[in-house]
């Protein structure tokens, strides 16, 4: 018989049908039965490039559309992991606002840019650059960093018509860092925290967690240290996250990381916690010393006893000197501590904190030991930029390399435009600099600017002609970084997507102008193609000797013992088995670090570490902060991790995020103390427009008691101009508050601490 | 039921007298058309916004994550709260015999089946996917509260619609005979209606089993609904008063509902013959009554809740009273305690007028009081995620709107068709009622000694002097 | 209750005519390929449907499947020739779809052909005797009609399993 | 019959949200966008929840992803009028099915975690992205609620392809986007009731806590506390 449901549904069908009959009629007539497809699906290999970690990625592609990108389990880097930008980098491939090709610009035409052919940009560039490599110095390169070979390509093109403008828009502390290692150990390199094996760790305003540079590498050796149950102190103006996951937060004021630091060698060294040994055998200018014409010089030790007392450093720093004192003890009786200085420092930096830290770290013994200092081992090959031949030894090279401020400064300060042609890959200074207006007016300045961005973003929008840049899943691409334990890894993978626009591989394009801009610059670039490039890497790793194509983990001491006994079992034996092997497990690397070697360490001099250099006769005053107006806020700007990438790109997954700390995305959040809101009269969500003399800049409050009552905390990241619909006029730019270098300063101070007005908007 | 009840004969000139019940029935007046204008305007806004949200989406409305439920489901409570007035007030009145019920009982059971339905459709108003609503009928769950609500409701409805059928028989019968127009309807309606005594005494047995039943069915309805907030962990919904608690509030704001009611109707079709001023005296009376029973009620689950002071609750607690809804807290307890029982504790200010204020107070009051119950506590999860902030659309209030005046408009549109007021009951009071009165009297007056004096010296002492005793 | 009745039937005869036109809209086929004939000489489903046994999806055969057979004219019908003609251009035949699962439903077929040994007539009705291609699924697939073969056979009826 | 759980290492976790990202990935969650975001509507099958302690300077914050905790006595399924929302007897997960729920949202007032989510509108993608729409997962659209699933389709074509092999699962063959992704290997997933699982032990550990288990709801989601106890 009829039961409930059929009954109800039958009333309730008569009714819907009288109502909708014919409305029903007429739809059903105009849809078609849909087509039969079938499905097939297969993974791809690729390299991530938006950040300096390189990670392995694998792509599942269904139907030749990559559909999902996951972490590739072989590769050492990331260990089938993935961190947000890697899981989102699918979105730029699918990204709404990407060029469809080359564009050039071009006045007469609504919007200034005009479509133009791949073949007429590359001859336009290569005839400019013909005509400028006569003479030295007029071509300038700013890339993100030369951690693969496309940049490198670039950076050659530069050196070969004879320019040292090589700009890496690396962070203010990557750039102190290697002017720190050039005048203490004399060489250049990647210096690398060997967090796992570390049993203290203190953390000076590092922003460990939420650098945005070799992400995985930090976090996953951070991971190994806390479950191996290492004391973590972080000690800086904000909790942030890496206060978050620390056993202790020291809140100390901005740009103060340096006194704090010296202040702890102050400590180790009065209580004897110092590792003598190892200041005796591999550190010069520690003690006092008198040169050989009798002159009496004081060593660091004199100088840090002196100045460096916890009394007055907890009086600058603003931390109790008790605190201080119980770290020092914590840390200087460790088995293997570690200090970790700031990573990115966009705001109050200055060399002298990278310095202060390394030096703590020399006293603490840390430096080439488990759990200490690496300087990372090189692949078995030169920089394709490092000038031919000679050994990348530092006495050639500028002693650091170029800030992208210099180069404005530069480029606006002479009378005629100095640089006539001006190369921007994977970089975004226009945005990233906080000197962005005057980047972008040196620009405009320069008679031709090529950008290869593969979105319009606001560098591109200034530049002459816009070469768009096939994305690593468009194209084989490559990395050459180094992992948490200083391995070197090099990776290579073919294309995994078809290109879904008109782009092409920069390396090819490079290469193509290099060919077209006579042979003087021709012969340095004896590749006909991006392939052979590789092929020719391979054949290097090849000849090297060392190391094995990427492979599950397994204990580096057994590598070590083999490689040293001179026996190899390796998964290859010539070339074309090497780059299939390459093909299929994403990469090689060398498994092996061998500590000691101070040769390689410290190639200066008697290979000793040169503390001579750190004697700046400066007191703890004067690099600590200046006491601002009390009725204003220190700003402190910080990255966040999901909103920095390499090329500033920006993808919804990644707004979507924003900051872990709060549930808000897609707008710029600024920290404030409790108490700081109350008397400000401010509450959650207000907002809040943040002055002072450079300009100003509109952000959200968030009342946290996570931060020091005297600061004001920005994340950058925010406040593009172009960029896509994901972009554009979502959130602010703190870092156009900021002030950058003082030309002359003996702190070498690369930011300003700036102090900032608040005023409520209704 | 008096027993012995003599069958009533034929009415001769029925309408001489009630002429003003039947009047606004058969007499079109042009002010009608005005107000249905203004309230088809009102349902208008309503339609619009509701079919904007539909093609939209709920996101037009001021609900986000974690305020799920905002004033749709506080319009569900609140109707449902004021369905309450009819069935309720009329089956207690005419189970105790109250003569003073006849000239309330069918505007009280009108406004139960008019509103019931405006509960209903904003269930469906807050639906996400409203097509598919008849899911819950061909895939329903009893184990939600849900569906309880929905079987609750639904008998609710059939056992109210027909507990005001049955009474209107008689008076569509006289309108089938005496009206002018429509004269078909209620024909039909009449179902044959001729005034027998049979058929008279069937109508009363009908009244009287239906008046039993829907005490019960009405007192599960709004626990019902409350069991929908309460069966959930949430803080200040996890608790055992949420089911006489919301029966207390709905006769509560039933009665101020059917006072409103009755005060328009007196005054634009002149009934104060029949809606005296006795009538509003005793309602006020029973609103008195239920206002102290809600703040009784009130008292209580706040101070349980304050004494256990268990954080999660007190979040919530201290959001009412001092935090976000600190006003809406306030406004609700003044309007639905402080000013109604000023005015009807008082005899002179307990007029139809002093009634008719109270009653809108406690009608804002109790939409507010629901308010108060929902947001708040769906505002502070018991995680510490962001707080959620709840700022209403005007998509939400224009159909809080549209729903009132589609209300009102069904309202007068029943006057029209139907006499407000039961013309029959009337006439049968008339005409029995000082009767029965006096006989009942006598039932409840102590019985007169039995006939001869107590017998003398059997152990009981002679009264001393007849005087000592008076 | 005379009264009620003959709304009851309009009811219910609506509710009928409202499920018949639910149903995907009728397949006109490129080619009015002809099962009978094929079953006749000895081909079994799982010939020309591969994937039948190793994935969720039975796939539909690719032309180069056809033109195996059919690379010269067996019968003279006109309908073969397109086969070839669709081989010459190089595109694939544009099957259309009958039996359509809904896509919030997981369905493999491996797991029922390959592992419970259902018969391919059982779902798709009595394929093997079209001799023209049918416009309308033969078997009303509906959650109802799965749910009572699951009953039937045992197997799971667990939501999990199909609603994803 | 199985009990798919997950630990959580707190110690390990480094709050980088690699696992939204691949478990929006994973399930074709919409992005959201500026309006959606200040509306406190966008989409989050995972979210970061911060818990902060203590007043200023001695402020202690503990950072927890939070994503359904699959409960084993669930209270949104006992509420739901149209039982769109089941929990599995045979794996312990608790399922969504979306062509049913009628968008009543009485299960996410229910949910004491607040973790279920709804669409208030229509999802906003471009064209270009509907192309990397997940194939395996169905697209949802506006007025249902959904959550997060344990990437359950992939535990059903996991046990497909090992019943054709004529074998049982294998422990780590059916693993959730997020524990895949998860950089720092801080999320360890698998069947609770295999008292031999890494799952199961990491539970027992005396760090092992789970949210609000005073009210019965049996959450088969663990943290491990962080700090340097054992």
């Amino acid at each position: 018989m009829l039961n409930r449901r059929q009954f109800l549904l039958g009333v309730g069908g008569g009714a819907t049908l009288i109502g909708l009959g014919p409305l029903w009629g007429c739809a059903k007539s105009t849809r078609e039965a849909p087509l039969i497809q079938t499905r097939e699906e297969k993974w791809a290999n690729s390299v991530c490039q938006l950040c300096p970690s390189g990670c392995g990625l694998r792509v599942r592609l269904v139907n030749g559309n990559p559909v999902t990108v996951a972490g590739n389990s072989l590769h050492p880097i990331n260990r089938g992991g993935l961190c947000a930008r890697g899981a989102a980098s699918l979105q730029l491939y699918y990204d709404p606002d990407r060029l469809a090709g080359p564009v050039k610009r071009d006045q007469g035409v609504i919007g200034g840019w005009a479509p133009t052919s791949w073949k007429e940009a590359i001859d336009n560039v290569a005839s400019r650059l013909q005509a400028v490599a006569v003479s030295p110095g007029r071509v300038a390169v700013i890339r993100g960093d030369g951690r693969n070979l496309t940049s490198q390509l670039l950076g050659r093109l530069a050196r070969a018509a004879g320019s040292n403008w090589v700009v890496d828009m690396k962070a203010p502390a990557d750039l102190a860092m290697e002017e720190v290692l050039a005048e203490t150990h004399g060489t250049r390199g990647q210096l690398v925290q060997d967090l796992s094996n570390a049993d203290v760790l203190l953390s000076l305003d590092s922003g460990l967690l939420e650098a945005s540079a070799n992400t995985m590498t930090l976090h996953r050796s951070f991971a190994d240290m806390r479950s191996a149950g290492a004391y973590f102190v972080h000690a800086g103006p904000r909790l942030g996250v890496t206060g978050a996951k620390a056993d202790e937060w020291l809140p100390i004021r901005p740009s103060t990381a340096g006194v704090f630091a010296l202040g702890i060698a102050h400590m180790l060294i009065k209580e004897g916690y110092a590792r003598v040994e190892f200041l005796r055998d591999h550190v010069s200018g520690f003690e006092d010393w008198t040169d050989d014409a009798g002159v009496q010089h004081p060593g660091v030790r004199s100088w840090i006893l002196r100045e460096f007392s916890p009394q007055r450093v907890a009086e600058l720093t603003g931390a109790d000197w008790d605190q201080i004192i119980r770290v020092a003890r914590r840390f200087g009786s460790a088995q293997r501590p570690l200090a970790i200085g700031p990573m990115q420092g966009d705001t109050s930096f200055q060399t002298f904190d990278a310095l202060a830290v390394h030096t703590l770290n020399v006293v603490a013994g840390a430096i080439d030991v488990p759990g200490g200092v690496l300087l990372a081992r090189r692949a078995p090959f030169d920089d394709l930029d490092a000038p031919a031949g000679s050994q990348p030894d530092v006495a050639t090279r500028a002693r650091h390399s170029p800030s992208v401020e210099e180069l404005a400064d530069w480029v606006l300060q002479s009378k005629s435009p100095p640089i006539d042609l001006c190369f921007v890959h994977e970089a975004d200074p226009v945005f990233t600099s906080p000197e962005g207006d005057k980047v972008a007016d040196a620009l405009r300045r320069i008679p031709f600017v090529v950008s290869t961005s593969p979105v319009m973003n606001d560098t591109a929008a200034v530049a002459s002609v816009v070469l768009p840049g096939s994305l690593w899943l468009e194209r084989r691409c490559d990395s050459i970084t180094v992992d948490g334990n200083g391995y070197p890894v090099v990776s290579s993978s073919p294309p995994a997507a078809k290109p879904r626009a008109d782009c092409r591989n920069i390396a090819d394009v490079v290469l193509a102008v290099a060919k077209g801009a006579g042979d003087r610059i021709a012969q340095q670039f004896p590749w006909g193609s991006y392939e052979e490039v590789i092929k020719d890497r391979i054949e290097l790793l090849l000849r090297s000797g060392v190391g094995d194509t990427l492979s599950a983990q397994h204990r580096s001491t057994w590598t070590q013992l083999l490689e040293r006994s001179g026996w190899r079992a390796v998964s290859y034996n010539s070339a074309e088995a090497l780059e299939a092997e390459i093909e299929k497990r994403g990469g090689w690397w060398d498994p092996a670090y061998y500590h000691g070697e101070w040769r390689r360490i410290v190639p200066r001099g008697d290979h000793r570490i040169d503390l001579q250099a750190v004697q700046f006769a400066t007191q703890p005053e004067s690099v600590a902060r200046v006491e601002g107006p009390d009725d204003r806020l220190a700003l402190y700007v910080y990255p966040e991790l999901t909103l920095t990438t390499r090329g500033g790109v920006s993808l919804p997954y990644l707004q979507d995020l924003g900051s872990p700390l709060w549930q808000t995305s897609w707008v710029t959040s600024a920290e404030i103390n409790p108490k700081t809101a109350v008397h400000l009269g401010l509450a959650l969500g207000d907002t809040i427009k943040i002055k002072n003399d450079r300009g100003e800049v509109a952000a959200q409050v968030r009342v946290s008691p996570g931060i020091r009552p005297d600061v004001i905390a920005v994340h950058s990241g925010g406040g593009r101009v172009r960029g896509g619909r994901y972009a554009e006029g979502i959130g602010s730019n703190p870092l156009r508050l900021v002030k950058t270098e003082a030309a002359g300063d003996p702190r070498r101070v690369r930011r300003e601490l700036t102090f900032v007005r608040i005023e409520r908007v209704a | 039921m008096n027993s012995h009840h003599k069958p009533m004969p034929r009415p001769t000139d029925p309408l001489g007298q009630d002429w003003a019940l039947v009047k606004p029935v058969v007499q079109s007046n042009p002010r009608f058309w005005f107000v249905v204008g203004v309230l088809l305007a009102g349902i208008a806004l309503g339609a619009t916004a509701y079919i904007h949200q539909v093609r939209t989406g709920l996101g037009v409305t001021g609900m986000n994550r974690p305020v799920y439920w905002g004033i749709y489901i506080i319009n569900f409570v609140f109707f449902i709260g004021i369905s309450h007035a009819g069935t309720l007030i009329s089956a207690i009145l005419r189970l105790a015999n109250a003569e003073w019920r006849r000239a309330i009982t069918r505007s009280a059971e009108v406004i139960t089946v008019m509103v019931i339905v405006f509960g209903v459709s904003n269930v469906i108003f807050d639906l996400g996917r409203p097509d598919r609503a008849v899911f819950v009928l061909t895939h329903g769950r009893l184990q939600s509260p849900l569906l309880w609500d929905v079987c609750s409701i639904s008998v609710y409805l059939t056992c109210s619609t027909i507990y005001l059928y049955l009474p209107l028989i008689p008076d569509i019968a006289i309108l089938r005979d005496q009206a002018n127009r429509r004269r078909w309807l209620y024909r039909i309606l009449a179902l044959g209606w001729q005034g027998t005594p049979r058929q008279y005494r069937l109508l009363e047995k009908g009244i009287g089993v239906l008046m039993v039943i829907v005490i019960p069915i009405a007192v599960s309805v709004h626990t019902v609904v409350s069991f929908v907030f309460a069966m959930t962990l949430q803080p200040m919904w996890h608790a055992a008063i949420f089911g006489p608690y919301f029966v207390v509030g709905a006769i509560f704001s039933g009665i101020a509902a059917l006072i409103i009611a009755m005060a328009i109707i007196r005054w634009a079709y002149h009934l104060e013959g029949y809606l005296k001023q006795i009538h509003f005296n005793y309602l006020g009376i029973l609103l008195l009554v239920m206002t102290l029973l809600w703040f009784y009620f009130t008292f209580a689950e706040y101070l349980t809740t304050w004494y256990g002071a268990e954080p999660v609750h007190m979040t919530v607690w201290w959001s009412k009273f001092s935090g976000r809804y600190a006003p809406q807290f306030w406004a609700m307890f003044c309007c639905c305690f402080v000013i109604p029982f000023l005015i009807l504790s008082r005899q002179q200010t307990r007029t139809v007028a002093g009634t008719v204020v109270a009653s809108i107070f406690i009608t804002i009051g109790m939409w507010l009081e629901r308010f108060v119950i929902v947001v708040p506590t769906v505002s502070n999860p018991r995680l510490p995620l962001d707080r959620g902030f709840y700022h209403p659309t005007w998509v939400e209030w224009s159909v809080l709107l549209g729903c009132f005046c589609f209300f009102i408009l069904l309202y007068v549109l029943f006057t029209r068709f139907f006499p407000i007021v039961s013309i029959w009951e009337i006439q049968e009071g008339r005409m029995n009622a000082t009767r029965e009165l006096t006989e009942r009297a006598r039932a409840y007056l102590p019985d007169p000694p039995t006939h001869e004096a107590p017998v003398r010296g059997a152990g009981i002492p002679a009264p001393a002097a007849e005087g000592g005793l008076a | 209750m005379s009264r009620l009745l003959p709304l009851l039937l309009a009811g219910v005869l609506g509710g009928l005519l409202f499920c018949a036109c639910e149903e995907a809209p009728p397949a006109v086929q490129p080619i009015a390929y002809n099962h009978k004939a094929h079953i006749d000489n000895g081909i079994a489903c799982e010939a020309c449907h591969e994937t039948v046994q190793k994935a969720a999806a039975a796939s539909v055969p690719t032309k180069d499947t056809c033109m195996l057979c059919h690379q010269a004219a067996i019968t003279n019908s006109p309908e073969e020739e397109k086969v070839r003609r669709y081989a010459e251009k190089g595109e694939e035949i544009p099957w259309r779809r009958i039996y359509r699962v809904p896509d919030h439903v997981y369905f493999s077929h491996r797991r029922h052909v390959a592992v419970a040994r259902i018969e391919c007539a059982q779902c798709h009705g009595n394929v093997a005797s079209l001799t023209s291609p049918a416009s309308y699924p033969l078997v009303q697939q509906t959650m109802t009609w799965c749910l009572k073969c699951h009953q039937a056979h045992g197997a799971t009826q667990d939501c999990i399993h199909c609603h994803r | 019959m199985a009990r798919w759980g997950m630990v959580i290492d707190l110690n390990r976790c480094t709050a980088c949200q690699g696992c939204i990202t691949a478990c929006h990935q994973e399930n074709n969650v919409p992005p959201s966008n500026p309006m959606l975001a200040g509306q406190d509507r966008s989409i989050r099958w995972i979210d970061m929840m911060p818990m902060y302690e203590g007043e200023y300077p001695h402020t202690v914050m503990s950072l927890l992803p939070m994503m359904c905790q699959h409960c084993e006595h669930p209270p949104c399924i006992k509420v739901c009028p149209v039982g769109a929302t089941f929990f599995s007897e045979e794996e312990g997960i608790v399922g969504q099915v979306y062509s049913r729920c009628i968008g009543c949202r009485y299960c996410t007032n229910a949910c004491p975690y607040t973790v279920r989510q709804f669409n208030w509108f229509e999802p906003d993608v471009p064209d270009t992205y509907r192309e990397s729409t997940n194939p395996d997962v169905s697209v949802r659209y506006k007025g249902v609620v959904e959550k997060c699933t344990f990437c359950n389709h992939r535990l059903m074509q996991a046990r497909d392809t090992a019943r054709a092999e004529g074998r049982n699962l294998l422990p780590g063959e059916f693993v959730p986007a997020c524990v895949e992704a998860c950089p720092t290997k801080a999320m360890v997933f698998g069947d609770l009731e295999d008292p031999e699982s890494e799952v199961a032990k990491q539970a027992r550990s005396k760090r092992a806590f789970r949210l609000m288990e005073d009210l019965g709801t049996e959450p088969k989601v663990y943290y491990l506390r962080e700090g340097r106890g054992q």
